[in-house]
């Protein structure tokens, strides 16, 4: 049953995206959001199914669907092949049900527009193409997926052509992620070469079993990351998430809860075996994390545009997931993973909401007082915050960030000999980032949702939008109690889940740690409360003197860098170039033969001139000579003949 | 005396015998369409008897003339392109205005005509000498025959008079020479015999290929051949062109053999050719009249003849054979072309940039055109494909890689040059299409078909026009032995 | 060599080199026929009695007469020889006479190793020639009589006053 | 009863057919050149339907190397005959001439009004040649049919391409003549050597491949034929007549040269270079591969600075032929199925997006991507397509592009990573181009200026879908076609070297 | 009679020749050309008269005579076409000047 409902799964929201391509323009707007909500609805079903399924079966049961060959030949094969584990398991629960909500919000926050077809054909061949991302069995077959919502995050973040602003970040997104896809595919032909087959299962095989050298593994590793990275928007290819707000609202919420930057966590995590053996390429991955959490925070923490915030936030907490996989802990990553995407998408549909609400109203220090207007959306971002933050105990954030955090302590990382990399100084890392997580969604709160009422209103948020976000504000709360800490009654649903075979026993962990993670996020909510919260705030408006903010502002910086040291030198060198170089190589022999033969004209007439030079005078200029001489003398043809018998004859004498 | 025993190929004697009835119907009465018809008949008569001849040849090869199937071969060509230029020029004089009666253009021709067969089926200086002159002082004539503007035809054949002379004179010092070392006046190289320095047979046989090379319009000694083809009509353009180079290529190919050539001849011959094809199509690049471009290109293709001349081999006779037809057809053809395309009163299509556009309103005639000069260029499908592709392969055997290597430069720069035609055809019109002749003559357009059918023929069934004339090395074998013995 | 011969022969050198050097016409057309006449006598040691009647009778008076005649015609004047001077500068002769002097010189090389033969040189008759010339050589009397036809058509058209046209 | 020859003479019979009936219907009144279209369409369909019988003739293809095999006598003296034989790699790319052709048809050449018959015969004939060099293993033949092709293509570029058209088509000729000319030295080269070594004069291609040459002479031959293929594909520092022969040809001859006539320089680097001269292109192999690597950085790069869509498109070809050379020159079968692949793909994605390319000019009279915009409010239609086939050319995976530069890559990676890595560059600027146009033409601002435009009709939907699906298909399921679409090895090896290289 | 040998006859021959040809090319003057091409058809026929002595072969004469109607033949042509360039109204005799034909 499940090898007929694997490849369903992936086949429903295909079908709607293509039913919606191909009728584009004909459907009703309300038909449009059906088919799509209904599509994205039988897949939720499907999933929820085979994840009973496989619950069902032993613990290391798969379900397996290999539908055709797609590459076979010498040294080389490949299939189109989908697998259901447990990890994927996880990931396709969250996929579809987190996409179907945000759908069906979607359904009708975009009931206005026009392009609704386009806009939902899109959306659900988003999920599809997650959903193969997630599913595959085989790395190239993953690659389709990889490849598909790179394409489908350009096509909605451009989503309104009108404005070239729009355009370019699709582009954006596009190029850099498309960067890291160059890279993955150098890793999988590495991997590829030395295997002999992408199917994961034997790759992993292969490389546990020592088939493959270990520099082969560690360049393997080293390009893997580096696509995950862009995909996932770390340090250094962070730039191009913040950008791609240009879309709706729903899309940024499917990019940064569900879909697309998830993708490079799920790839880790999904060949975690190969990582384990790739220790400078693990340290890498945790340090990179380490610094994307400060960096995406501290950017956070300045900006004024909303949609932005919650950007450089899901670029904040992907750096834990990072850190978590560079760790070792891929338990933690995924389960930060799935909270991640209940509260960040809770987050970007109340923002979206709210700035329906508010004529497109997105700078912050524009809006103001929400709370009185509307109470429920204020409840819901709260909540959505709190989770964020990750309040104590209530919120599902608080529990998979303490899992990272304490997956982090214990890590060491024996890069060489002498030089090892404590898990210590990381977790530091992990905690500043927290208080400052805190600090920044709680100064959003703030500033918008309490203090004076700054915008007019309009509407109601209407019940299709309100049942999502109701959903994902229960999910956001208790989501993440099926996994606690250890010192916590021993509730290890989710672990246990995934990978049922391991102990858990993290003993060595210090208590005071479990307390510090909790604490140091209350102490984030207290400063922002001072400094935004209080009704004479002491921060109201941003110092953007301040050397602090500017130190914190390299998000942005760096997006400047790149554009001066890449972008720009690429489109000035393209300008150059625009015209073929060898073309004008070619051109320039042409009219070379032209002159060519110009001077074999002029030769008829030269010749006598030249040596009645050489012998009378030497003194007159060959000028006047030329002059004088002019084409179509019989006498000079002639001398041509006279010319050729002597030097035939001399030829004969010579020879 | 004249008798039964005096070995003659028959088609001298009918083209005597026709010119002198053309004579005598002139004395009789003018007549230009009489004369025509008579000139038509004559060559149709002397087709016929083609092969044949009178009398039978001595043994010790001391005929004067010869007939064998190289000679027959080339003199089929002479007379069918004869006839062709003939019907090119039939009602373009009759129907001259500024002159009445203009009955010495086809008694011309037919004199050019006989002095051409004349060399060909010469085995012995004197006839060739009185061949190369007979057609070289009707060729004076027929230059002349340009209608207007007058001057440049008079021009014309004063350069031509003037130079051919002095190469006619280089040409008989080397025979006298030859005649010298040898007392013999055999048609071939002069061999050294007794206490003689081999020194001045080498000199008689430089001044020899030097005339002979004047008259091919090879390298250095081409100049002439722009200057005569521009001032003279169209038609006997097409006359130099053709005939008299395939006269003189034949008598060439017959003097020297096919077989290997002494290393001095060689060296020149190395230095002719390259010298030939580059400058030939050099020359051509800048031309804007069609007519002296034909000539450059016909100095080109005489140069890459000469590659197969100059190549000995399996391949040398076949090679050699097909590309004369391919020539003779193709250039024959262009020159029909521009002949049909021409107006008694309009342009008269020897400058290029006249036929703009004519693929939108001739299209027929542009086609054929076209497809004349892809022949030229060596493209398929015409005939001057297969007859590049022998010649390349007698290189390629011979591994002249030298002249190969000409031959493509050549070759390409000739394609731009050929392909620039008809580009202009292929550019918008823009000549008013008044001015265009609107009533190509049938007989005309018949002759550019038939021309048109054989290079299409010939280039897709080569195997038809190759076979029955392979053996080309038909030069009397003696002189083979000899050159051998060398 | 006789001296006799010696004789003819530069004067038939000097009279050619005289040809090309005059600036009138009249006087290049005469040394022409002393040179032909230098000829003849040559012909005559040669043995070629026959040969040399007929330099003198059809070159030396039929063709020179032709020019003579075509000289009148034109009726070329006083700016004519003057011209002639100026195109009878060095610089104008220079080039192409040294052109010619190596074409000679080249000549030269390769015949003066020419051993002189030792064959007797007895005179050949007219007879000899006539038999000759009408037995074996009758086709090219044949020939040569429509190269003169040839010779004869084309003047006649060159020469025939064509009305020209505007 | 062969069917060999009626498939390469049958494109040119009904040329003439057509051309007659465009003559022919004047008097009568009625619109000619439907008439004349019509003509070309059942050539088409019968051809079609004649490759289809060869084809189904054939089920168990595996099993005998050569499909069919035909010869004549043509030039006995020289050894010289029709030989036309057919494998897998013919059959298939002839398979995709004519699926290009129909799209030509059905999307471009009724758009041609002036001399309509005579466009159909020339375009018919270029097919004849196209076909016909897919199908000779007689080198003469071949080399005439490689030569009569360019003739009615030049003919179409120079009458009826766009405003430059004249001097494109001259440097189209002259590069690709130029170059054949080279390819003629070498043919005879091998001739003349095999008729030394055995005394035997023939063109044949499977006798000639048993010659034993020297390693210098092969290698030099070997060249021969490389400049002239590398010409036509064109590998990077002889592709400038390739930008301006497309920029300016009309659509349907666009479609022509970028869909198949590009082929026929892979075709004749698999047939010819690898399988006549194993040794020597192994030798050369590195050079030619580092050319394959410049052209796809190179053309990429060109393209990503293009304003002209057609010339954007053009250099994108280039930058996809670079694969195709690397794929070949790896020495591996998975290399060379990649190229055929990516050849198959490229055909139908660069052949489709020229379509678009003419059906923009044909509405808004202009190429320059600046003075284009936002088709997609105004097309829909269109630009869906347009933009999938843009996606297809930059590589996505699931389409066939991906499915052949893949298997290059892949290839290459085992001879050398670097050179691998370096091409993913390519990867990366061809996302840059493709979307550049994506982004100017169909998903931009709209123009102020803009006349209602017409869509494309659903029939032209229905036919691009097919060239959609067929792309699809390519790219999720390119098994049935690798297997079919596998060169024939020589029937006789020279043994030593194939055999390592190609398991 | 004075023997007059056969290298004499080529010394002397080669020298007309010559002289004959640097007139052509010195000359400008047509109806001067025409005489230099008269002096150097002499100078072959020197040649052959003195080659048919050397032979004892009365070829050599046959030539001479054939040659003869060559020189008569081009001479009368050569002055056609001067009488008749003369009448159209070009003024000098200079072969260089007039070019119609050319480039």
């Amino acid at each position: 049953m499940g090898e007929i409902l694997l490849p369903l799964l992936i086949l429903s929201p295909l079908a709607a995206s293509l039913i919606l391509f191909v009728t584009a323009g004909r459907m009703s707007a309300y038909a449009v959001g059906t088919v799509a909500c209904v599509s994205m609805g039988i897949s939720a079903v499907i999933s929820v199914v085979l994840s009973v399924l496989l619950l069902s079966g032993p613990a290391t049961g798969i379900v397996q669907a290999t539908l055709w060959p797609w590459m076979h030949i010498a040294g080389f094969s490949a299939d189109i092949a989908f697998m259901l584990d447990r990890i994927s398991m996880v990931m396709i629960l969250v996929v579809t049900i987190v996409g179907l909500l945000i759908h069906i919000y979607a359904a009708n926050y975009m009931r206005d527009d026009p392009g609704i077809a386009r806009f939902f054909g899109c959306m659900t061949l988003f999920v599809a193409s997650m959903l193969v991302l997630v599913l595959a069995s085989d790395l190239l077959c993953l690659f389709i997926g990889w490849e598909g919502v790179g394409l489908c995050s350009y096509l909605l973040i451009g989503f309104w052509y009108d404005n070239p602003v729009n355009t370019a970040a699709a582009r954006k997104a596009f190029y850099m992620t498309r960067m890291g896809d160059a890279a993955l595919l150098c890793g999988m032909l590495l991997l590829a070469t030395a295997v002999g087959s992408l199917d994961i299962g034997a790759v992993l095989a292969a490389v546990t079993n020592g088939q493959v050298t270990s520099s082969a593994v560690n360049m393997a590793a080293f390009f893997i990351l580096i696509g995950a990275l862009a995909k996932s928007a770390q340090i250094p290819f962070q730039t191009w998430l913040p950008d791609a707000m240009a879309g709706p609202t729903p899309t940024s919420a499917l990019i940064h809860a569900a879909t697309m930057v998830t993708a490079g966590v799920y790839l880790i995590a999904r060949l975690h075996d190969l990582f384990d053996l790739a220790t400078p390429v693990m340290a890498l991955t945790a340090v990179l994390g380490a610094l994307t959490i400060l960096m995406g925070a501290c950017t956070a923490l300045v900006q004024s545009d909303l949609k932005r915030v919650l950007a450089w936030s899901t670029i904040s907490q992907l750096g834990y997931m990072f850190l978590a996989l560079g760790c070792g802990v891929w338990q933690a990553a995924l389960f930060h993973l799935m909270t991640h995407a209940f509260f960040k998408a809770l987050l970007f549909l109340t923002a979206g909401a709210v700035i329906v609400r508010t004529h497109h109203e997105q700078d912050i220090f524009r809006l103001g007082g929400l709370r009185h207007t509307m109470p429920g959306l204020t409840a819901a971002f709260v909540i959505g915050a709190s989770a964020l933050a990750g309040l104590p105990l209530v919120t599902a954030g608080f529990y998979s960030k303490e899992m990272i955090l304490s997956g982090v302590w214990p890590a060491h990382f024996r890069l060489t000999h002498e030089l090892i990399l404590s898990g210590h100084f990381l977790w530091g890392m992990a905690l500043l980032g927290a208080f400052l997580t805190a600090l920044y969604i709680f100064r959003c709160v703030f500033i918008v949702f309490f203090g004076k009422s700054g915008t007019t209103m309009r509407g109601q948020t209407s019940r299709f939008m309100t049942i999502p976000l109701g959903c994902l504000c229960v999910l956001s709360l208790c989501g993440g109690i099926i996994e606690m800490p250890t010192t916590f009654p021993p509730l290890h649903l989710f672990s246990a889940l995934l990978d049922p075979a391991a102990s858990h026993s993290h003993a060595d962990e210090p208590g005071w740690l479990i307390l510090a993670g909790a604490i140091v996020p209350l102490a984030g909510l207290g400063v922002a409360w001072v400094l935004w919260g209080r009704p004479s705030p002491v921060m109201r408006e941003i110092p953007g003197q301040a050397a602090v903010i500017r130190f914190a502002r390299t998000g942005e910086g760096i997006d400047m860098l790149y554009d001066r040291l890449f972008v720009q030198p690429f489109r000035f060198l393209t300008w150059l170039t625009r015209h073929d170089i060898l073309d004008y190589v070619i051109t320039g022999t042409g009219r070379l033969a032209r002159t060519a033969s110009t001077s074999v004209l002029r030769a008829r007439t030269d010749f006598l001139g030249t040596l009645a030079l050489w012998g009378t005078s030497g003194i007159r200029g060959a000028d006047r000579l030329l002059g004088q001489i002019q084409n179509g003398r019989v006498r000079w043809y002639a001398a041509w003949i006279a010319g050729g018998l002597c030097a035939a004859l001399a030829m004969a004498v010579l020879s | 005396m004249i008798g039964h025993d005096v070995f003659l190929p028959t088609p001298l004697p009918v083209l005597c015998v026709g010119i002198t009835v053309m004579l005598a119907a002139t004395a009789w009465r003018r007549s230009v369409n009489r004369s025509f018809l008579t000139g038509m008949v004559t060559l149709l008569l002397a087709l016929v008897f083609a092969g044949r001849h009178t009398g039978t040849a001595l043994d010790n090869g001391d005929s004067l003339f010869i007939q064998d199937q190289w000679a027959n071969y080339t003199a089929i060509l002479i007379m069918f392109s004869s006839m062709c230029i003939l019907l090119m020029s039939w009602r373009d004089d009759a129907h001259d205005r500024t002159t009445s009666l203009v009955d010495e253009y086809p008694l011309l021709c037919m004199l050019g005509t006989l002095g051409a067969l004349t060399m060909v089926f010469s085995a012995n200086y004197m006839p060739f000498f009185l061949g190369l002159e007979i057609l070289g002082v009707s060729l004076m004539g027929l230059v002349t025959f340009r209608h207007r503007p007058v001057m440049p035809g008079y021009e014309a054949a004063m350069k031509y008079l003037i130079l051919s002379g002095v190469s006619s004179a280089i040409l008989l010092f080397g025979v006298g020479l030859a005649y010298g070392v040898t007392g013999s006046l055999r048609f071939m190289p002069p061999v050294t015999i007794g206490d003689i320095s081999p020194a001045l047979p080498v000199s008689a046989t430089i001044m020899i290929l030097v005339g002979m090379f004047f008259k091919l319009s090879a390298v250095p000694f081409h100049m002439w051949l722009l200057d005569v083809m521009e001032g003279a009509p169209v038609p006997v353009a097409a006359f130099l062109a053709v005939v008299s180079k395939i006269a003189i290529f034949s008598s060439l190919v017959r003097y020297f053999g096919t077989g290997n050539q002494p290393p001095f001849l060689n060296d020149i011959l190395y230095v002719v050719i390259i010298l030939t094809i580059m400058g030939g199509n050099l020359l051509a690049l800048r031309q804007t009249s069609l007519t002296r471009l034909l000539a450059c290109s016909s100095i080109a293709h005489v140069g890459y003849l000469l590659i197969a001349f100059l190549c000995p081999g399996r391949l040398q006779s076949g090679a050699i054979t097909i590309y004369l037809l391919a020539y003779t057809a193709s250039t024959l053809g262009v020159f029909a072309t521009i002949a049909a395309f021409a107006t008694p009163d309009g342009p008269d299509g020897t400058v290029i940039a006249q036929w703009k556009g004519l693929f939108f309103t001739r299209p027929f005639l542009a086609s054929a055109l076209s497809l004349m000069l892809l022949s030229l260029a060596g493209i398929p499908p015409g005939i001057g494909f297969f007859a590049k592709f022998e010649i390349a392969a007698t290189g390629v055997e011979y591994q002249r890689n030298l002249l190969l290597g000409a031959l493509i430069i050549g070759s390409i720069i000739g394609l731009y040059y050929y392909l620039n035609i008809i580009r202009v055809m292929m550019s918008a019109p823009s000549l008013p299409s008044a001015s265009l002749n609107r009533h190509v003559r049938p007989e005309l357009m018949a002759l550019v078909i038939v021309l048109t059918i054989i290079v299409v023929i010939g280039g897709l069934f080569p195997a038809r026009a190759l076979h029955p004339l392979l053996p080309v090395s038909a030069i009397p074998s003696d002189t083979e032995a000899e050159m051998t013995m060398r | 060599m006789h001296a006799l011969a010696l004789l003819a022969a530069s004067v038939t050198v000097i009279g050619a080199i005289m040809v090309i050097t005059r600036k009138v016409a009249v006087h290049a057309v005469l040394y022409l026929v002393v040179t032909l006449l230098a000829l003849a006598a040559l012909l005559v040691m040669l043995g070629a009695s026959f040969a040399a009647m007929l330099e003198i009778i059809i070159y030396a008076g039929a063709i020179m007469v032709l020019f003579v005649f075509v000289i009148m015609m034109l009726n070329l004047g006083q700016p004519d020889s003057a011209r002639e001077k100026e195109w009878l500068r060095p610089r104008a002769w220079l080039g192409p006479g040294i052109l010619a002097a190596i074409s000679c010189a080249e000549l030269l090389y390769f015949i003066s190793p020419f051993s002189a033969s030792l064959h007797s040189l007895a005179p050949i008759t007219a007879h000899d020639v006539g038999l000759s010339l009408f037995g074996r050589y009758v086709l090219m009397v044949e020939l040569a009589s429509f190269l003169l036809l040839a010779g004869l058509v084309a003047a006649f058209h060159i020469g025939r006053n064509r009305v020209e046209d505007p | 009863m062969n069917p060999l020859p009626a498939l390469v003479l049958l494109p040119v019979l009904g040329g003439g057919l057509a051309w007659l009936a465009e003559r022919i219907r004047p008097h009568t009144g009625a619109p000619s050149r439907n008439a004349s279209w019509w003509m070309m369409l059942a050539t088409l369909i019968v051809e079609t339907l004649l490759l289809a019988m060869v084809t189904f003739n054939h089920p168990t293809i595996r099993t005998g190397p050569w499909l069919e095999h035909f010869s004549m006598p043509w030039i006995p003296t020289m050894g010289i005959a029709v030989r036309l034989d057919m494998d897998g790699l013919s059959l298939s790319l002839i398979w995709l001439s004519l699926i290009l052709c129909f799209l030509c048809a059905c999307l471009a050449t009724r758009q041609v009004t002036v001399k309509a018959g005579t466009f159909h015969l020339l375009f018919l004939t270029t097919l004849t040649g196209i076909v016909g060099t897919f199908l000779a293993t007689d080198l003469f033949l071949f080399f005439f049919f490689w030569e009569l092709m360019l003739v009615p293509m030049f003919v179409l570029i120079a009458v009826w391409g766009h405003e430059d058209r004249q001097r494109a088509a001259l440097k189209f000729f002259m590069f690709t003549q130029g170059s054949g000319l080279l390819m003629l030295l070498s043919i005879l080269g091998l001739v003349i050597t095999h008729d030394r070594e055995t005394g035997v004069l023939t063109f044949d291609y499977f006798t000639l491949a048993q010659t034993h040459l020297s390693p210098t002479l092969s290698m030099l031959l070997m060249l021969g034929f490389f400049i002239a293929f590398a010409v036509k594909l064109p590998l990077v520092p002889v592709h400038v007549w390739l930008p301006d022969a497309h920029t300016q040809a009309p659509t349907a001859a666009s479609v022509l040269l970028a869909g198949i006539l590009l082929k026929t320089g892979g075709y004749g680097m698999i047939r010819f270079n690898i399988m006549l001269f194993p040794d020597a292109a192994m030798y050369f192999a590195p050079v030619a591969m580092g050319l394959g690597v410049v052209g796809v950085l190179y053309g990429a790069w060109l393209s990503c600075a293009q304003n002209d869509l057609k010339r954007l498109i053009a250099y994108s070809s280039i930058s996809h032929m670079g694969f195709v050379v690397l794929g070949i020159f790896t020495g591996s079968r998975m290399g060379m199925q990649g190229a055929i692949i990516q050849m198959l793909a490229h055909g139908l994605s660069a052949g489709a997006l020229f379509l678009i390319a003419g059906a923009i000019q044909d509405r808004l009279h202009t190429r320059d991507m600046h003075r284009i915009g936002g088709l997609w409010t105004a097309m829909p239609r269109l630009s869906a397509t347009g933009l999938f086939f843009a996606v297809a050319s930059l590589g996505m995976p699931g389409l066939g592009n991906f499915a052949g530069e893949f298997l290059v890559l892949l290839a290459t990676w085992h001879v050398s990573p670097v050179i691998a890595t370096l091409t993913t560059v390519g990867l990366v600027l061809a996302a840059i181009y493709a979307l550049r146009m994506v982004n100017r033409v169909f998903l931009a601002a709209p123009k102020e200026d803009q006349r209602p435009l017409e869509d494309l009709p659903v029939r032209q939907m229905a036919v691009f879908a097919c060239a959609m699906i067929f792309l699809v298909v390519l790219g999720l399921h390119p098994q049935p076609f690798m297997t079919f679409s596998a060169p024939s090895p020589l029937p006789v090896m020279a043994t030593n070297s194939e055999g390592d290289h190609a398991p | 009679m004075p023997v007059f040998s056969f290298n004499d006859t080529l010394l002397l021959a080669t020298i007309l020749f010559s002289v004959g040809l640097a007139g052509v090319l010195i000359r400008r003057n047509m109806l001067f050309m025409l005489m230099s091409l008269d002096i150097m058809l002499n100078a072959t026929a020197l040649v052959f008269v003195g080659a048919g002595a050397r032979w004892h072969d009365a070829a050599g004469q046959v030539m001479f005579l054939l040659i003869l109607a060559l020189a008569a033949v081009e001479t009368a042509v050569g002055l056609a076409i001067i009488l008749c360039l003369h009448a159209r109204g070009r003024p000098t005799l200079d072969a260089d000047t007039g070019n119609l034909l050319q480039g």
